[in-house]
C-alpha cells in the first residue's frame, strides 16, 4: 500500500545519494547531527537530562533508593537501566512491555557505563546489606533515528548531574554522584560500502544495519553492539573503531562542559 | 485525599496558600504545540510543576483489524507516568490508577472528536507525565487538546480541564502537591468549549469531603479557571501557526 | 446482525417510554428497584454480603490480614478493594485480568469507604510496623445494571458484619470491625435530559451516560463519578446531587438495620 | 493430601466421623436452578459448607474466530474460587490447580454435550465457588451439569461427581475439610448418567496412599453416593421446570 | 488440508492394527518401549537425569536452596515441581507460560513424588524458620509420546542422585537426598475396549485418552489421573490397576540400580 | 564482566590458563546430529561444560498468520536457559538477556537462510541450554547451524560463533565461566563461513575493556577458532549423512 511505496521512494533517494557521498540532510557521512543536552529539567529525579540529536529527543531520568545488595556482590551498588519506548515518539511504537528493542537498547546503555566504571559501584555501600541503587530510566519522547545514542548520552549527563539522597533517607548528608569516566557511544549505519554516522530515520529506510561502538576517555572500547542483519566485513569494522574513537571525543568534549 | 491530618497541616496562611496564590489563582501555565517531529500532533505543556508532553498519531489504520469500527474513528487515550516523574520511582506500566485516568479522559474526547468522519481508523492520544504535582490528569487533558488541533483531526469544541480542591476549610482552583495531599477534598472537571464558551462538562470525579453549597462553588471557580487556560491553549495554537506563517 | 437490530429495537423502546417519563419496568424515574442484603453468607470470610438490586447480584467478602504498613503512612491501616467481573455474570464479561470497567468499579467502592471515613484506619495498627489489612473482594454474579451501588452497598454491608479475626493471628481477642459512617452511593443514567435512577441493563441500552454520586451520613459528598461519555450540563448535576443526597438517605436506613 | 500427621489427628470417633456422618454418607446438598437472569443457564449449589454458582453461556458465537470449529461447538470450563472463599486470601485469577480441575472437568462435559449440533459455536462454563470446605471440584462439576440443562443444552448424560477419602484407615464418602487435610487419600470421581444408570467414569483423580481393594470399595460407594445426587439434580430441574408450570 | 489427512490415515491404520491386538511399532498391548535412564548429566544440578522411553526424551533437573517454610507448615521441607514443555520438544508446543497440558505434566509427577513419601519433608528442616527448597524442572526434549512417565522417571531418578548443597549455603556437610520410596508411573492409551502401555505419538492419534497410575513399592496406588475425554469402564480401570502394578514393578527394578 | 577483581583474581598462571589450555585453544567441542525425533533437524552440542540441544521446525506455515510474509520465510530464533543450567536457579521464561541474545543471534542466521524460497512460511530454531559454562549464546549458535543444516534448509552459508576474551591482559579464545567472570572484556563474534572461508561478520557484541590492538588481536584469534570449530561442525553432518548411507 501507500505506506510501502513511499517508503521505497525514500530508501531509493537515501541510496541514490549515497551513491555520490551525499547524506539528504546535507550531512557528511561522518558528521554528526546537533546536539543538545539539557540536564536538571526533572526536579523530582535525582538526576536528569533531555538529550536531543537533531530531531531524535530522549529524556533519562535518574532515581536512587536504598536497597539490598545482590547476595553475589554484597559490597557494591546497583545500577538498573531500563527504556521504554512509549508510543508517543514513533508510529511504530506500541504499548505494552518491552519488546527486543526497547531491552536491546537499555542493556546497550547499560554496559557503557558499567564497563567504562563511570560509577565506582563499591562506593555506593551505605551498611552492612544495604547498598544505594540507581535506577536509569530512559524515556524516549520522538525517534529521528539513533535513539541509541540519544539515550547514552542522556544516561551519562543525567548521571552526572545526579545528587545522592542521602539526606531523604536518613543517611547523611547529600552528595553529587561521583561519576570518573565518561563513556561515549557512536552508532553508525553500515550500507553500501559506506559508514553513515548518525543515522536519521529517513536513513533508516535502507535497512537496520547499525553498530554501536561506546568508548571510555582513555580510548578503550567499553561496549560494542552490532545491531541488525547484514555482513559487516573486517575492514569496514576496524574503520568504524577508528571513526567511533575520533567522534567520541568531540561528543566527550561537550560532557566535559555539564 | 485524606482530611486526617487537617488540624496539624497548616496550608492557608494569611487568607494566602502555600505557594503564594490566591484561592482561585492558576498556577502558572506553559503551551508549546508541535514539540515532537514523528507524531501528527504534539503539545508540551507545564502546570506549576508539572510537566507532560502529549502525541497524536492518525487517524490511521486502526490495529488489530477486529477492532476497526466501520463508521467511526476508535479512541484511545494513555495516560503514563514516566518512572522518574514523581518522588518514589514508580515502576514502568500502567497501574490501575492510570487506566483509570486514561477512560474517563478518552470518554471527554469522544465528546468533541469526529469520529463519523474517519471510519475504520485509529486515532491515538499519548500522554506522558515527565514530572507529577498533582492535577497531572487535567494538564495531561489540556495538553491532549492542543495536540489533537495540532494533528488536524477534526473537532466539534475543546476539552479544558482544571481541579478544584477544598484546603482548611476553603475552596482553592488548581491544587498542588502539598493541597492535593493534605487537603480535605479533590475535584477534576474537563469542560467541553466550544465557541469560546463552555456547553458541558465532560469528565468530572471527586473524592474528598465536600458538601452541596462548596460543590456549587468550587464548579464556578472552575469554570472561570478552564476559561483561562482555554485562552493559553487558543494562543498556543494560534502562536504555533503565525510562526508557521500559515495565517 | 441479530443482536444489533434487538439492540436497536430496545433502545427505542426505552426511548419512547422515556419520552412519557415512563421506564420499561413500571418503574418512576426516581424510583429504585428492589433491595436485599443478605449478611454473613460466607463464613469463611471476616465480613460478607450479598446485595441484591432486582436481579443483580453482587457477593462482597471482607478478609483480613496483619500486615507492613505503607512506609509514608506508618500508623494507618491498609483498605484493598478489589473487584471481578467473572464471566459468569454477564455475556459481556470475559475471564482475564481486570479491564478499566472492573478497576473503575473497584476505584470508585473504595472511595467512597476511604473518603466517608467510615473504618478509622488509625485504629487499626496492632503494633509498631504491623497493621491490619482489610481486603474488599467485589464479585459481580449477576448483571442486570448498576453493579456499582450494589458493590459499593456490599462494601459496607461485608464492612458492618465484620469480625477483626485477631485470635487467628494471635494478637487478642476478636471483635466488631468499628465502622463510623455509612457511604452510600447513587447511579443515575443521564439521557435525554432526563435521570433515571438506578438503571436497568436494558435501560442501559441507551448508552452507557452514567454518574455516581456518594455521600456520607451528615450529607457530605464524598465521591462523584462521571462514567461514559456524554455532556452533562450544570443544571443537571446540581439535580443529580439532590437526588442522591435524598435517595440515599432511604438505602441508609436499610443499612441501620444490619 | 498428607498422612504425617494421621497418628495425631483422630478423624473417626466412635465408629463415627467428626461432623457426625456415616462412613458412607453425603454432606447436606441443596440446589437451586435458574439462579441468574444473564445466564442463559445457571444453578446455585451447596454441598455441606461449599457454596458455589455455575453459570452457562450458549450456544453463542465462539471467540475469537480463529477457536471457532466449523464441526462442532467448543466448550470451555472455568473453575474459579473467590479470593474470600478460602481461609486464607486467595489472590484473585487463575492458579495452577484451577488450571488442571478446569481441564479434567471441561473433559467430563466434553463426553456428554452433543457437540456436533452446535457447529462454530462456544458453551461456555463458568462455576465460582463462594465458598470452599473440600469436593469443590465434584460440586462444581454437579453444579454445572444442572445449569447445562438449565440453558436447554442438548446432552446425552449428565454428569455427576463425588469423591472418596481415606480416613484413620476407613474408606468415607464426601470428606468434608479436615478430611481432607488430614485424611490418608482423596479420590474424586465424576460419573456419566444416562436413564437413571451410571454409564461410565468421565472424570477420575486420586492422591494419597490406598490399595487395590480400598479403591475397589471406594468406587463402589461413589457410585451409591453419585446416584443420590443425581437424584437431587434431577429434583432440582423438575422443581423449576414444575415451578414455570412447564410440565 | 494434508495435515489432517496425514493423521486420518494414521489413526485408521493404528486403529486396524489394533483390531488384531497388533501395535504399529510391533510391541504387544502391554509391552512398555525400551527404557535408558542417565543419572548425573547436569553437574550445575544437585540431581539429574535424562530418560528416554523408546525416542521420548526428558531432562530433569534438580536444584536446592534454602527458604522459608509455608507458614501453615514450618517444619516440612518445600517441593516445587514445574514441567517446560519447550518448543524444541513438538511442533505443537508454543513458547509462553505454562498451558493446561504442562501444568497437568507437573502435578501428576509431583503428586507421585509427594504421596509416596518418598522425600521425608520433615527431615528438610535446616533451623527454625529455614528448610530446603526442593525444586524439581522437568525439561522436555523430544516428545514421541508418554512424557508423562518419562517426567516422573526422570523426577525420581534425579532425586535418587541429589546431593544436598548444604556446604554452598553454610549448613554443614553435603549429603544425598533421603529417598525412602521409588514411585512410578504408568500411562496407558484406552481405546476401543483395548489398553496400550506407554503410548507412542503415533498411537495418540487415535485420541488423547490417557491414565497414569503411579504406585509406590509395596503396591499402594500413589496417584492416579484420568487425562482426556473418554467413557471409562469400571471393569477397564481395574484391570489398568493390575496392569499397572505388574508394569512398575519391572520398572522399578531399574531405578533400584541408580 | 567486571574488572574490579582483577588484582586478586589470578586466572593465568605460568603462561597457562587454569584449565590448562593455551591462549588459542578451544575447549573441546562435540557435536551430535539429528538427536530428536520430533523435530525438522536437531543437533547436540558441547563445548567445554556447556551443553545445548538445538532444534529447528520448518519451512511449515507460520502462524498467527498475519505475521506471516508472502515473499519470504519468517525466522524465530529463541535461546532458553534450562532452570537447573545456571549455580543458581533460573526462573523459567525468557528473561532480558535472553531475549538479546535471541534478537542478535536470530540476526546472524537471517543472513543464510534463503528466506525468498520459503514464502508465507516459519523457521523455528530452538535452542535449550542444559548447561552452562560461559559462552552459551555462541555454543547455541554452533548447535543452531548444524541443526539447520540437518532440517535440510537451503542456506548460503554456516554461521559459526565463538568468543574472545581479555584475561589477567591476555587476549584468550573461548573463554570458560571464571574467566567470563573475572575476566576484563568479553567479545563474542558469530562469523558467515562460506565455501570453507570467512565471509562477514554476522553477530559482533563487546563489552569490557579493550584496546584497537586487543581487538585486532581478538578478531585474529577468533577467526581462528571459528574455522577449527566449523571443521567440527562439517565432520557432525558428514558422520550423520554416512551412517543414513545416503552418502
Amino acid at each position: 500500500m501507500g505506506e510501502d511505496i513511499l517508503s521505497d521512494i525514500k530508501r531509493d533517494y537515501v541510496l541514490s545519494k549515497l551513491g555520490e557521498d551525499e547524506r539528504v540532510d546535507g550531512r557528511k557521512l561522518d558528521e554528526y547531527r546537533n546536539i543538545e543536552i539539557e540536564t536538571g529539567i526533572i526536579s523530582k529525579a535525582e538526576g536528569s537530562a533531555l538529550v536531543r540529536i537533531g530531531n531524535t529527543q530522549v529524556v533519562v531520568g535518574v532515581k536512587m533508593q536504598p536497597g539490598e545488595p545482590y547476595p553475589d556482590t554484597p559490597d557494591t551498588g546497583i545500577i538498573i537501566t531500563n527504556a521504554e519506548l512509549v508510543p508517543l515518539a514513533s508510529p511504530t511504537f506500541e504499548p505494552g512491555p518491552p519488546d527486543e528493542n526497547s531491552i536491546e537498547l537499555a542493556r546497550v546503555v547499560d554496559r557503557g557505563i558499567r564497563e567504562s566504571e563511570a560509577i565506582d559501584l563499591k562506593k555506593l555501600v551505605i551498611d552492612e546489606g544495604k547498598v544505594w541503587i540507581i535506577f536509569i530510566d530512559i524515556h524516549a519522547l520522538d525517534d529521528d533515528g539513533n535513539l541509541m545514542d540519544a539515550s547514552s548520552l542522556g544516561a551519562i549527563s543525567a548521571l552526572l548531574t545526579t545528587t545522592v539522597p542521602a539526606e531523604k533517607f536518613d543517611t547523611g548528608d547529600n552528595y553529587p554522584l561521583p561519576v570518573r569516566d565518561l563513556p561515549v557511544s557512536i552508532t553508525s549505519l553500515v550500507a553500501d560500502g559506506k559508514i553513515l554516522i548518525d543515522p536519521s530515520r529517513d536513513e533508516m529506510s535502507i535497512g537496520h544495519r547499525l553498530i554501536t561502538i561506546t568508548s571510555d576517555q582513555k580510548d578503550n572500547i567499553v561496549s560494542i553492539q552490532k545491531s541488525g542483519s547484514y555482513h559487516l566485513t573486517e575492514e569496514k569494522f576496524y574503520e568504524l573503531i577508528e571513526i567511533s574513537l575520533t567522534k567520541s571525543k568531540e561528543i566527550r568534549d561537550m560532557l566535559g562542559k555539564i | 485525599m485524606s482530611d486526617e491530618m487537617n488540624d496539624e497541616m497548616q496550608l492557608i496562611v494569611d487568607g494566602k496558600r502555600l505557594d503564594g496564590r490566591k484561592f482561585d489563582e492558576l498556577r502558572e501555565v506553559k503551551i508549546e504545540t508541535g514539540v515532537l517531529k514523528r507524531a501528527d500532533g504534539s503539545c508540551y505543556l507545564e502546570m506549576g510543576n508539572n510537566k507532560m508532553i502529549a502525541a497524536v498519531y492518525g487517524p490511521r489504520e486502526a490495529f488489530p483489524r477486529h477492532m476497526q469500527d466501520p463508521s467511526r474513528a476508535i479512541i484511545r487515550y494513555r495516560y503514563s507516568m514516566a518512572p522518574f516523574s514523581v518522588d518514589e520511582r514508580k515502576r514502568p506500566g500502567p497501574d490501575r490508577r492510570s487506566v483509570e485516568i486514561s477512560k474517563v479522559s478518552r470518554e471527554a474526547f469522544e465528546l468533541v472528536v469526529m469520529k463519523e468522519l474517519y471510519p475504520r481508523s485509529g486515532i491515538d492520544i499519548f500522554v506522558e507525565v515527565l514530572q507529577a504535582d498533582a492535577g497531572t490528569r487535567a494538564a495531561c487533558i489540556n495538553a491532549a487538546s492542543v495536540a489533537l488541533v495540532d494533528a488536524g483531526i477534526a473537532m466539534k469544541g475543546i476539552v479544558t480541564s482544571v481541579a478544584i480542591a477544598k484546603v482548611n476549610g476553603e475552596i482553592v482552583l488548581d491544587p498542588f502537591k502539598e493541597e492535593d495531599n493534605y487537603g480535605e477534598a479533590d475535584m477534576p472537571f474537563a469542560f467541553v468549549i466550544r465557541d469560546g464558551e463552555i456547553k458541558s462538562i465532560g469528565l468530572l470525579q471527586m473524592d474528598g469531603k465536600l458538601s452541596y453549597d462548596e460543590i456549587r462553588k468550587g464548579l464556578e471557580m472552575a469554570k472561570k479557571g478552564a476559561m483561562e487556560i482555554y485562552r493559553l491553549q487558543r494562543e498556543a495554537i494560534i502562536r504555533k501557526y503565525s510562526l508557521e506563517e500559515v495565517e
